[in-house]
């Protein structure tokens, strides 16, 4: 109990820092990138409050329960997400044995969750966000079961925390190059961002996103950040060795770990062009997935010799 | 949590997909009550297998059968349709009294 | 068996998983959303997941919400693809023999109950501490390999069939213009006899009108064993 | 003032824009501006600008665009006045500075001292629900009826591989984002993918320096690169453009996309505007219409290729597509065809 106790207070902890840090993060980004704008430490809070503050419109005949359901369940989604993590040995919330498959069960609801959000409000450019997302969100995540199991076989486990022991001698971003680039892209799927962003995008005037308003768009972007934070923890833990490292405790080595794959996150949403949709389902069926098995092939390879 | 008490909710889920595979007009909701009725049959599975089998891993297998069954009739069902829509924009089940042409 | 803090515990989540299961189940069939429907579909299946997993059933049970998930996604596209009124804002009625259905399913629930309580099961539950998930791999892929693997080509066939059937395009054509028998001599008229138009008229309406009776089929069938079969007689020849 | 206003007063103001043909040159560059922030939805800003003068005809979208601000909001009028129904609105007047004023506007809606703007049309269905089947449904069948005010979706043809499923008619425009300002299109979807297009109103005339290269690299998912067009000379950035190529726009545009009869398309005149973002090339445009270059494409695709061309070309493609108009009278619509446009949704 005090285990659990403990994981669960550094989760809380884990997703506070990461949805702030995520927000300061982006706009580092785009300052930089963008030549202009300013970047304040407390403005993440400042522009939350500006949704806090306006009223929750109504669209015509929304699916008002689906539309509430979406924004929780995609911020908890993410919670479970991180839940998964282990901050320490045997140090994790959710302590399964098969917890890569359920992480696995994790991204396919996300998939049904952005598309009730954009279903929901009863609109056309939030349901051609949702449609969207899904021809897309569906795919890739092929990809990523590829590369999950991967990681999986040298640990001779389905379960994270003997994923994260068994790069104790070298981390799985060295032993399976391929890995960590694929799951990336997934990444970026999940949490609606730069190059895989279908649901909420510019050309759909913000798609599934587009009518929410008030403490809905509060939630909704809050949630995407969750996401951001529960998707880097899973991959550093996946393929940066969670929480082994010198010195520090093993909580901190998660922290920074997942800062690093947040900013590369970041910084790849912000470079990375969006394919129209048929380009992309050509990337991720005729490149994207062949890759997944040679990741796996190499993993296999590499456990056999 | 009994064997009994399991089985009876799988009964309740068989006899919810029954009503539903028979009742319901279109295509896609009559595939949903047949999903519904497998939902059940999954369940009786697992259970089985974990209070009569002493945990043997064929009662796991068949459960993953189960699965594998719902898979590929969900994606056979689909194509029929869009094949069977296709042909005669029909998508209720009383649009197809024939199968030819 | 007490997995998670307890009996007492295992039992509450097990009431409350099972209680969600029926209760969304049900829903499927009353609500007029399309999109409700599938997901309270998927719901119930998670629901029945999440037993899966208090009955130390780890992999099946996350399994099974994994699949499900998608599978509901998918069949919530087809429900807004073809169904007219996916939203369900307009008022319909699209169910049959509805008396007929619910005497069939309170039929099934209480044979099947009855037949449960009848029954002297065996009693041999799950040791503890047994190792489920590495049972169920080497069973895959040892003893029961032949048929873990039936199940994946034939899951192949199924993608391979599914693409075929719901493509436009085929070997003879476009599937929308129809299948007719090939002609008695090269070019000329389809043999066999013409078969009146049925099939759904003007939309996805179904409003009845187009009952083409079964019987008839079968005669015709009966009465010529190469027609009627569309693609599947000319790809023989 | 409780303290989520207090925090809220703290950060950028949340503005929409609408834009009207004479609105200033410095409105794009509002974007660099710390002060505010531009969305691309009315659901979420707090203010609504009015930038320019907007023709009579548009008067309409305007009403409904503001209605679909949340409360509180206000209106502000920049370099055109207040008409009706708009008294209570914001004039900025002469020299004075845009956002001061509407950071002070909405320090007063925050503190309540500046009551919201109340709705401009009346919040009801556009008709009334009129069931005529046996279950209260629209339609004499299961199908069809006017729910709401609006048709049901009918199935339709669809070019692409011959599933009839439900198409989609309504009005996009005039202030959406990606389309250029002042542009309506009556567009019919098949999912995501363009139908049937009619054009209800051509874009502005104006020519806003720069505005094809912004919208391109915005449509491309680049929307920080497209704001560092707006930082002076930044086309001239040797770093820049390797950040645009890095990202790998040329692999993104599909080839052949909105091809002219002279032969440029979308990427070769996106490549041009890199080079030179002010000066968009000319193709040749005789018979050329907007069916033509979007029916059958999906949406991306189609915003890009409106973008591509500068406000001078659209306005000829537009002249030699069907309008809305012609449409109206060739086609047999029962009623309820002005009915269409979406208040809740179609008009921003």
């Amino acid at each position: 109990m005090m285990t659990f106790a403990l994981a669960f207070a550094i989760l809380i902890l884990v997703l506070a820092l990461g949805i702030w840090f995520a927000a300061v993060l982006d706009g580092v980004f785009s300052r930089q990138l963008s030549g202009h704008g300013t970047v304040g430490l407390l403005a993440p809070f400042h522009a939350s409050a500006v949704y806090l503050t306006q009223q929750r419109l109504r669209t015509e005949a929304p699916d008002q329960l689906n539309w509430f359901l979406s924004i929780a369940g995609y911020l908890s989604v993410a919670a479970t997400g991180l839940a998964v993590v282990p901050f320490g040995p045997d140090l994790a919330v959710i302590g399964l044995d098969t917890s890569v498959v359920f992480w696995g069960a994790c991204e396919s609801l996300i998939v049904v969750l952005v598309f009730l959000h954009g279903w929901s409000p009863n609109a056309p450019l939030s349901l051609i966000g949702a449609y969207r997302y899904v021809a897309i969100g569906l795919p890739i995540m092929l990809p990523s079961m590829f590369v999950l199991i991967a990681v999986a076989i040298p640990a001779q486990s389905l379960d994270l925390r003997d994923i994260v022991a068994s790069q104790e001698t070298v981390w799985n971003v060295i032993r399976q190059p391929l890995g960590l680039p694929l799951f990336l892209l997934l990444g970026l799927s999940l949490t609606l961002r730069g190059p895989f962003d279908y649901a909420d995008s510019d050309d759909l005037a913000g798609g599934t996103s587009a009518e929410d308003s008030g403490a809905n768009r509060a939630g909704w972007q809050v949630a995407r950040l969750a996401m951001l934070v529960g998707f880097s923890a899973v991959a550093s833990a996946a393929f940066l060795g969670g929480y082994l490292g010198p010195v520090l405790p093993g909580f901190v080595w998660v922290i920074i770990k997942t800062l690093v794959v947040m900013a590369i996150v970041i910084g790849l949403s912000h470079l990375l062009v969006r394919l129209p949709v048929a380009r992309m389902l050509g990337l991720i069926w005729k490149i994207l997935l062949p890759i997944s098995f040679l990741d796996l092939l190499w993993a296999g390879l590499v456990a056999l010799a | 949590m009994t064997l009994t008490a399991i089985l009876i909710v799988a009964a309740a889920l068989f006899g919810i997909g029954l009503f539903g595979a028979l009742s319901q007009k279109s295509f896609v909701m009559l595939m949903m009550g047949l999903e519904m009725m497998l939902n059940g049959t999954l369940l009786a599975a697992v259970g089985f297998w974990a209070f009569t089998l002493e945990g043997a891993p064929k009662g796991q297998l068949l459960a993953i059968l189960v699965m594998a069954v719902m898979a590929v009739e969900l994606a056979i069902g689909f194509a029929l349709v869009v094949a069977v829509y296709r042909k005669r924009e029909a998508d209720v089940i009383e649009g197809i009294g024939t199968m030819k042409q | 068996m007490g997995r998670i803090g307890g009996t007492g515990m295992t039992d509450l989540l097990f009431y409350a998983l099972s209680a969600l299961a029926i209760w969304s189940g049900w829903r499927v069939f009353r609500v007029d959303s399309m999109i409700r429907a599938t997901f309270a579909l998927m719901v119930s299946f998670t629901s029945v997941g999440g037993i899966a997993v208090l009955m130390a059933a780890d992999y099946i049970g996350v399994a099974t919400v994994f699949m499900m998930a998608v599978e509901m996604m998918v069949m919530g596209l087809f429900m807004v693809m073809f169904m007219m009124n996916p939203a369900g804002l307009n008022p319909m009625q699209m169910v049959h023999q509805y008396k007929f259905s619910i005497a069939a399913g309170v039929l099934g629930f209480v044979g099947l109950a009855t037949a449960v309580l009848l029954t002297n099961f065996p009693d041999n539950p799950l040791p503890e501490n047994r190792d489920t998930l590495r049972d169920l791999g080497i069973e895959l892929l040892g003893g029961s390999m032949l048929i873990f693997e039936t199940a994946g080509v034939t899951l192949l066939a199924t993608m391979v069939g599914a693409v075929a059937l719901s493509s436009r395009r085929g070997r003879f054509g476009d599937s929308d213009a129809g299948a007719a028998p090939p002609g008695l001599h090269p070019g000329g008229e389809p043999a066999g006899r013409k078969v009146e138009k049925g099939g759904g008229h003007g939309g996805h309406g179904g409003h009845g009108g187009h009952q083409m009776n079964m019987e008839k089929t079968k005669q015709d069938s009966s009465d010529d064993p190469h027609k009627g079969h569309g693609n599947m007689s000319e790809t023989e020849a | 003032m409780n303290w989520i206003a207090k925090l809220a007063a703290k950060a950028p103001v949340p503005i929409f824009i609408a834009r009207g043909p004479d609105a200033p040159d410095e409105t794009d560059r509002l974007h660099l501006n710390p002060a505010l922030t531009i969305v691309d939805t009315p659901r979420a800003a707090s203010i609504l600008l009015v930038a320019g003068t907007l023709p009579h005809a548009l008067k309409m979208y305007l009403h409904r665009l503001h209605d679909q601000l949340p409360h509180p909001r206000a209106t502000v009028f920049w370099h055109s006045s207040p008409t009706e129904p708009f008294s209570n609105a914001v004039e900025i007047a002469h020299g004075d500075d845009l956002a001061s004023v509407l950071l002070r506007t909405r320090a007063a809606l925050l503190g309540g001292e500046r009551a919201s703007d109340a709705d401009v049309l009346p919040d009801e269905p556009a008709n009334e629900w009129q069931g005529v089947g046996p279950h209260g449904q629209g339609g004499k069948g299961m199908m069809g009826g006017t729910p709401y005010g609006r048709p049901m979706a009918m199935t339709d043809d669809d070019i692409r591989d011959g599933l009839k499923l439900d198409a989609y008619t309504a009005e996009f425009g005039p202030f959406l984002p990606m389309l250029p300002a002042g542009m309506i299109l009556k567009l019919t979807l098949q999912g995501d993918i363009i139908q049937d297009v009619a054009v209800v109103s051509p874009p502005y005339e104006d020519a806003r320096k720069g505005r094809e290269i912004r919208a391109l690299l915005r449509l491309l998912g680049l929307p920080t690169l497209a704001n560092r067009m707006l930082v002076e000379n930044a086309h001239r950035d040797a770093g820049f453009k390797r950040l645009v190529t890095l990202s790998g726009v040329r692999m993104a545009i599909p080839p052949d996309l909105g091809r002219t009869h002279d032969g440029s398309d979308v990427r070769s005149r996106f490549e041009h505007l890199l080079k030179d973002p002010f000066s968009p090339q000319k193709p040749h445009l005789t018979g050329l219409d907007l069916g033509d270059l979007l029916e059958g494409r999906e949406w991306q695709e189609a915003m890009l290729i409106l973008n591509s061309f500068d406000n001078v070309s659209l306005r000829k493609i537009c002249a030699n597509t069907r309008t809305n108009a012609d449409e109206d009278s060739s086609e047999q619509t029962s009623g309820g065809h002005e009915n269409m446009d979406h208040s809740a949704h179609g008009g921003h």
